[in-house]
């Protein structure tokens, strides 16, 4: 019995070593394109990943169905990196070297987004970051071989300083989870905000640890601060701590709250009726955004997925529209080739025409931004505009100094 | 200049006196036994000798040298050997590799990291496992020696550094009568040809009288008692509050 | 003043949901001795079955009170099942292969708990009824933050009667003793300690219930209050229930108060207050001194012998495999072998520590995560090139274990195990919140090989010479006088002090011995990936590193090395073939420590000793 | 003719891989007190352990009064009757006095209650006055009659003694025999394990010797104190 089970196991063994070899790769002209995707499907950030995939499944299924790119098929190799950077920079080396893909594409986390992208400038494999928000995939960290597609930290916060900055609150206070993306969105709006009104000053700031916000504590001791208006970066369960512990307390009377991305489905849809009210935040109102494009990528996702788009939705879509438009424009299946084509490629999405730019490989893709409120029991936008990328960015001599190479 | 020299030591735990105010000495080649009953500090008493308690107050000075509240590992360096009363060997060893051990750390070399220990000191290590007379076990787990064995192990290994002092609790528990017998006549032969000076714990009265040169009697904390066997013996305080009439009874029969 | 009331009255009320959530985690410790890492996760599936019952039966005051009662009596169902079935099992499993067991159940409950509630979070309404905040002192405070204080004292006082007047509670704290001799005293101590690890679980349920109102129920809730419950159980001493208490107000006080002061400090605070509570009073504020019973004896070791034949076959036949593979198997492979080297002498010296010396480490990730860190920062902040940083990984990996290990070699059994887990974790803090140093979560990018060693073919080879080598090292060590004393210190520590050998300084070196083979796994881990961030020193690594140990098997200087090679084709491989490969990873702990305790070692082991 | 009070046969008992008793049978009759004598490692506390279920027995087979418990856990031996006085006492430290007899009261075990709270007091005055004391606070001695009392609280018909008088003053031990002499006058069947002969030869009636995990003879204490083997082997000082 004992014997037995050693061979069962020595064989499911010996199983495993024999898929590591390699895999024979026919090169016929008809095979489809191999996308490498690599993001965080398990685990807590499934509610963030789960409806991207969905976002670029749609993408893929819809340009096949129109005859496909180049005369061949997308076909997209995933992988789950379970939060780790080092299991996606293994996934990365697996999908070049085993599935021979032609590019990668993906990622939820700042950090294995710059992982990825490290990786991708040392292979000379071209990169499309999707959802990484981390101003230094592009900038201090940027690399011939990554282009971003969401707008990031400092886009987004620079859209609410400049909400901010009409507002008459001079005292400020900042609560942010105390990592990369908080402190980096709490510098951005801050220097952004101190640019248009020198006047501003910032009394205090909280830095709970992420996905620990002691909220109860943290609520009044900002109240002790006595601010006129809070910058929150908080999200998802601390966000959701937040709000009710601050509606409770009463921090929010009074005060102006500008919070980052806020307005996206992924993270206003948890807190139902208890959504606040007149926030200032970015976001994504897809029920309410009149405009043809989005409306048929809304009506074909609803159709597909009998379930309504998040952020990470358009962003996955869009991920899959970017590498078609290249390819078309690249004309060839070739690392060189597509790279060029990313610069300056401009493409038609359901949130309107973006540019990824040559500079710093930033696509110019916005995101709204409005005030929130509440109808029918659950917070939606209101009040909203779409906020171009390219209007929030540094000029470029900054963007030069930010990235080095140039 | 006694081998062992305890003064005024005290030890209170929370607000219980363990040992209050003990002294006593021990000389080259002397076996001192310590009795009294359960809780009237003999244990305390060991551990502050062996360095595993700080005394409160009091000294402890082996071979004239202070080793007040040092730690036990340092008072082996101040030549004293010690077994224990529940056997405490190395289970995962050979006979001879606990011995070499020893040895090793007598040596200093403890921390060497170059070569094997498989060789070293092995012939130093036969002869003091010859001299408890377990050379027929050398090569056997210490896991697989019978408890008798053990304690002889415990011996050989406590007698690595040469000690002048060798102390020694409970050296009999849990041994058969016969064993017993030959364990201590070990313990004589090392006093004699070795010249170590004794101090052990013991309930058993058979090898308290049989093989001490002097006896210490503790309760609650202090020496009631101090003498030969046959001072002791007769110790009408003793006999009230640990020998009972029991032994006197059953020795005689 | 009016604030420091108010903020004493929030501070309690988090202290009540702590206190909750760590006694039961406290009391399944006393009684089972089991250091339940699953008990986040039945705190977890509290919330989310509370949020369903809310939600069928209506959100109102009675309906809450309901959600709650039944949330709690529903996960001590699951507890029940989860002892029945499982843990009674390992009841006579080392600490640490227990510890490991649980944490495979919390990957199965996190992936249930996924499949069942869906990823997104789920916030439930506030309570009825006490869904306002009265004014203390100028300050609103919740109703509900006073509820939860109240609920946590008649817990507390429930509890006290039900251990000091019940027979149930003497039965439990004698079983918490000697739950042999209760058993030889006409107890079934199997109800027993069923029924106290449904009691453990039903507080589990309740506190996770509790937090309905408060927080949305995440897959997030799992891990990130465990942490922070075993924490107040060890600061409070294992299974004392007073302690539970008076732990959690102390940590919560502190939390209060210092983030006004400190605002960035919080975590790494709470384990500060934990190593200098293990260090001036090793078994905690209200704990008494770990023993052990007849029962926890194990058979000891064999003797150490020179590699046999078969042995040696294995050791020269890997070697020739490892060095044929980039012809034989192609470039991935040469990636994931790469991958193997550095994981066989990361395991290898974590099974130096726990073989050879005995000293339970459930922090290992902190020294390979410092060697990353050591080699990362060499390149990011110094420009040094490979060489140079690869000869820092270590010193950083020996720099940390001497530090973490000071403390750490001092206590032992479950205490050193946390002790060590909080040190990785304050140290993943720091990496993780240190950005300016560190790079914080982004990490160190651009740690890549010299031009000579740059194609994958060379870096393999590069590795597995060196940890080749280290391995090599480590076992020459452990047949060393240095080792043998370690191992001695282990056998017997009080033997060993009576032989002139200091055995907490002698484990300190082992410590650093081990910290620093870490570190050199650690450094060409950040080589092999091109960067380094935190999670390098995240209790995950720590348990792979467990994994691929026991998988291998405890006892055998092959283990670690068969354990790295298949632990790490079966992850590389599961997740290529399911999304599930975190449920199947955890099933797969589980059944290792139930089926095949001694790993492959001891099954090959197994197999030749049967007569033919 | 009544069947013994214990009954083992053909007892092979293991720890992990090692075998501690090989084919050992052992008879205790009814009302009998019978000590076990033999060096430490010889058998002796598996013995016990093996009647009381708490090692693991691969083969052989266990009985009380005639009844089958080979293979029942510790508990249910315990509810058949059998009582079990560890080596080294074991007693609850964090208890007090009052809660360790808690712990081996068993109210359902007979309809009248033959060992009550009262009675053991009565036996153990000592106790009597100390019901509040952490039982970790009691002397060695005091302990040694916590064990007696708590198991008498779970109204045995037959009580396993594991060296009673193992590390105890003389004075203590003696005060032991007696109670195990009042155990014996009460009807209760004794088997216990001694190191100290002495102390064995004068509280039991029948004796067994164990070497190496077998019985080597047994009989009545005479017999077995006469023999010249035995003697030599065990019993001179």
């Amino acid at each position: 019995m004992l014997r037995m089970s050693v061979r069962t196991y020595l064989i499911a063994v010996m199983a495993v070593l024999l898929s590591s070899l390699p895999q024979s790769t026919a090169g016929a002209q008809q095979d489809p394109i191999r996308i490498g995707e690599i993001n965080s499907y398990t685990g807590p950030l499934a509610a963030f990943t789960v409806p991207y995939r969905s976002g670029w499944e749609l993408a893929v299924e819809q340009i096949n169905a129109g005859g496909g790119v180049l005369g061949r098929s997308l076909e997209v190799i995933s992988r789950d990196d379970g939060g780790k950077p080092a299991d996606a920079v293994k996934f990365a080396e697996e999908l070049i070297r085993r599935e021979k893909v032609d590019l990668i594409a993906g990622t939820f986390l700042s950090n294995i987004g710059l992982a990825v992208a490290d990786f991708a400038e040392r292979n000379k494999v071209l990169f499309v970051a999707a959802e990484p928000l981390s101003d230094a995939i592009v900038w201090a960290k940027g690399n011939d071989y990554t282009f971003r597609l969401r707008p990031s930290t400092y886009m987004q916060a620079a859209m609410l300083a400049e909400e901010a900055a009409k507002l008459p609150a001079k005292r400020w206070a900042t609560v942010a989870p105390n990592y990369e993306y908080g402190q980096s969105a709490v510098k951005a709006f801050k220097d952004v905000l101190k640019g248009l009104r020198p006047d501003i000053e910032f009394v205090e700031e909280q830095w709970p640890a992420l996905f620990k916000l002691d909220a109860g504590v943290t609520v009044q001791a900002i109240a002790l601060a006595k601010p006129d208006a809070i910058f929150n970066v908080t999200f998802s369960i601390d966000l959701a701590k937040f709000v009710r512990e601050g509606q409770l307390r009463g921090l929010f009377a009074d005060r102006e709250v500008v919070s980052l991305l806020t307005g996206e489905p992924e993270y206003l849809d948890p807190l139902k009726d208890e959504a606040p009210e007149g926030w200032i935040v970015t976001g994504y109102p897809w029920q309410s955004i009149e405009d043809p494009a989005h409306n048929a990528f809304l009506e074909a996702y609803q159709k597909r997925f009998n379930d309504y788009p998040r952020a990470g939705s358009i962003v996955g879509y869009n991920t899959i529209l970017t590498i078609a438009a290249m390819l078309r424009k690249a004309g060839k299946v070739d690392t060189d080739a597509m790279v060029a084509a990313m610069k300056n490629l401009d493409l038609d999405t359901p949130f309107g025409p973006i540019t990824y730019r040559s500079l710093d490989h930033q696509s110019t893709m916005g995101a709204y931004v409005g005030r929130t409120a509440k109808v029918d029991g659950r917070g939606v936008m209101v009040d909203f505009r779409y906020a171009n990328g390219a209007n929030y960015l540094p000029d470029d001599a900054t963007v030069r100094k930010l990235r080095p190479g140039w | 200049m006694s081998v062992l020299s305890v003064q005024g030591v005290a030890k209170a735990f929370g607000g219980v006196q363990a040992v209050d105010g003990v002294s006593f000495d021990v000389g080259a080649g002397e076996r001192v036994a310590l009795i009294g009953p359960n809780g009237a500090g003999k244990t305390t008493l060991f551990n502050v000798i062996n360095g595993q308690l700080r005394p409160d107050r009091g000294s402890v000075r082996i071979s004239g040298a202070d080793t007040t509240g040092q730690a036990p590992h340092r008072v082996w360096r101040n030549s004293v050997g010690r077994t224990f009363q529940i056997t405490a060997t190395f289970v995962s060893m050979t006979v001879s590799e606990n011995v070499q051990v020893a040895l090793a750390s007598h040596a200093g070399s403890a921390r060497h990291l170059g070569r094997r220990l498989g060789q070293a000191f092995r012939s130093e290590a036969a002869e003091l496992i010859e001299l408890v007379g377990l050379t027929d076990q050398s090569e056997r787990p210490a896991a697989e020696l019978p408890y008798g064995d053990l304690k002889r192990l415990e011996l050989a290994a406590a007698m690595t550094n040469a000690p002048a002092l060798l102390l020694m609790d409970e050296p009999t528990a849990g041994m058969a009568a016969s064993e017993r017998g030959a364990m201590m006549d070990l313990v004589d032969s090392m006093v004699t040809t070795r010249g170590v000076a004794v101090l052990f714990t013991e309930h058993d009265m058979d090898v308290v009288f049989g093989h001490a040169d002097r006896v210490i009697v503790l309760d609650r904390g202090g020496v009631i008692a101090a003498g030969t066997p046959d001072d002791i013996r007769a110790d009408s305080r003793v006999q009230a509050v640990y020998l009972g009439t029991f032994d006197a009874e059953a020795g005689a029969a | 003043m009016s604030f420091i009331v108010a903020q004493a009255i929030t501070g309690l009320a988090s202290a009540a949901s702590l206190f909750l959530i760590a006694v039961g985690l406290s009391i399944v410790f006393g009684v089972t001795r089991v250091v339940n890492f699953a008990h986040g996760s039945l705190y977890m599936l509290g919330a989310y079955i509370a949020f369903t019952l809310v939600s069928v039966m209506g959100g109102s005051f009675a309906g809450y009170l309901a959600a709650f009662v039944l949330s709690a009596l529903a996960v001590g169902a699951i507890g029940a099942l989860m002892e029945t079935t499982f843990l009674r099992r390992i009841y006579r499993a080392p600490e640490l292969f227990q510890l490991l067991a649980t944490f495979g159940v919390v990957l199965i409950i996190q992936d249930l708990t996924r499949i069942v509630w869906g990823a997104d979070d789920l916030f439930a309404p506030r309570m009825p009824g006490l869904d306002g905040a009265i004014n203390v002192l100028g300050h609103q405070l919740p109703e509900y933050d006073l509820f939860l204080i109240a609920v946590a004292f008649l817990v507390l006082g429930g509890l006290w009667l039900l251990f000091r007047r019940t027979r149930f509670g003497v039965l439990v704290r004698a079983a918490t003793e000697d739950r042999e001799m209760v058993s030889a005293l006409g107890i079934d101590q199997r109800w027993l300690f069923t029924a106290a690890f449904v009691l453990g679980a039903a507080l589990a349920g309740l506190g996770g219930a509790l937090q309905i109102p408060r927080q949305a129920a995440s897959l997030s809730m799992d891990l990130s209050i465990i942490v922070d419950a075993f924490v107040v159980v060890v600061v409070g001493g294992m299974g004392s229930i007073m302690g539970a208490f008076v732990a959690a107000v102390l940590i919560s006080m502190l939390l209060a108060f210092g983030l006004v002061i400190f605002p960035e400090i919080t975590l790494v605070l709470i384990f500060l207050v934990m190593a200098v509570t293990l260090v001036l009073k090793p078994s905690g504020l209200f704990g008494r001194p770990e023993f052990t019973t007849e029962e926890d004896r194990r058979s000891p070791d064999l003797p150490l012998r020179a590699s046999d034949g078969l042995l040696r076959i294995f050791w020269w036949g890997l070697l020739l495999v490892a060095l044929a593979a980039p012809v034989l198997l192609g470039e991935f492979a040469v990636i994931v072998l790469t991958e193997i080297a550095i994981l066989a002498l990361f395991a290898a010296s974590l099974h130096f520590l726990l073989w050879g010396g005995g000293l339970i480490t459930f922090g290992h990730a902190a020294y390979f995560g410092l060697g990353a860190y050591g080699a990362g920062l060499a390149v990011f902040h110094l420009s040094l090139g490979m060489e140079p940083a690869l000869l820092l990984a270590p010193l950083a990996g020996a720099a940390g274990a001497v530090l973490f290990g000071w403390f750490c070699v001092r206590l032992s059994g479950i205490y050193m195990a946390m002790l060590t887990l909080a040190f990785a974790q304050i140290t993943w803090s720091a990496a993780f919140q240190w950005i300016g140093f560190t790079g914080g979560d982004n990490g160190i990018l651009g740690v890549w090989p010299s031009a000579w060693a740059s194609s994958p073919v060379a870096f393999y080879y590069l590795t597995l010479a060196v940890c080749a080598a280290g391995i090599w090292g480590l076992r020459h060590v452990v047949f060393s006088p240095f080792g043998y004393t370690l191992r001695a210190t282990r056998d017997s520590a009080v033997r060993s002090a009576a032989i002139g050998i200091d055995v907490t300084h002698h484990r300190w070196l082992a410590f650093t011995l081990a910290g620093a083979a870490a570190g050199i796994a650690g450094g060409f881990f950040a080589f092999a990936k091109g960067s380094v961030f935190p999670d390098v020193l995240f209790v995950s690594t720590s348990v792979d590193g467990l994994v691929m140990v026991l998988l291998g098997g405890v006892q055998s200087l092959a283990g670690p090395v068969l354990g790295a090679i298949v632990f790490t084709e079966i992850e590389t491989e599961l997740n290529r073939l399911t999304e599930l490969w975190q449920l199947l990873l955890g099933v797969l702990i589980v059944a290792l420590v139930v089926f095949l305790p001694n790993g492959l070692a001891g099954l090959v082991r197994a197999v030749r000793r049967r007569p033919a | 003719m009544n069947a013994p009070a214990i009954r083992l046969s053909g007892i092979d008992a293991y720890y992990g891989t090692a075998q501690a008793l090989f084919g050992l049978d052992l008879e205790v009759p009814e009302g009998s007190i019978t000590v076990l004598l033999g060096r430490n490692g010889a058998g002796k506390s598996t013995t016990l352990k093996a009647a009381m279920g708490l090692v693991d027995v691969r083969a052989g087979r266990v009985e009380l009064a005639g009844a089958d418990v080979t293979g029942a856990a510790p508990y249910q031996v315990s509810r058949a009757g059998l009582g079990y006085v560890p080596e080294t006492r074991r007693v609850f430290a964090g208890l007090n006095v009052d809660e360790n007899l808690t712990v081996g009261e068993r109210r359902s075990a007979y309809d009248s209650r033959v060992w009550s709270r009262e009675r053991v007091f009565d036996l153990f005055p000592t106790l009597a006055g100390m019901r509040g004391r952490l039982a970790g606070q009691l002397s060695g001695g005091e302990q040694q009659m916590l064990t007696i009392a708590r198991t008498l609280m779970g109204n045995p018909r037959i009580v396993l003694l594991d060296e009673p008088s193992e590390g105890l003053a003389p004075v203590i031990v003696q005060q032991i025999a007696q109670t195990i002499g009042t155990l014996a006058d009460a009807g209760l069947t004794v088997l216990l394990s001694e190191q100290n002969v002495r102390f064995a030869t004068h509280v039991a009636d029948r004796a067994a010797v164990i070497e190496r995990g077998r019985i080597l003879i047994s009989g009545p204490i005479e017999e077995i104190a006469a023999n010249e083997s035995v003697r030599e082997a065990y019993l001179t000082p």
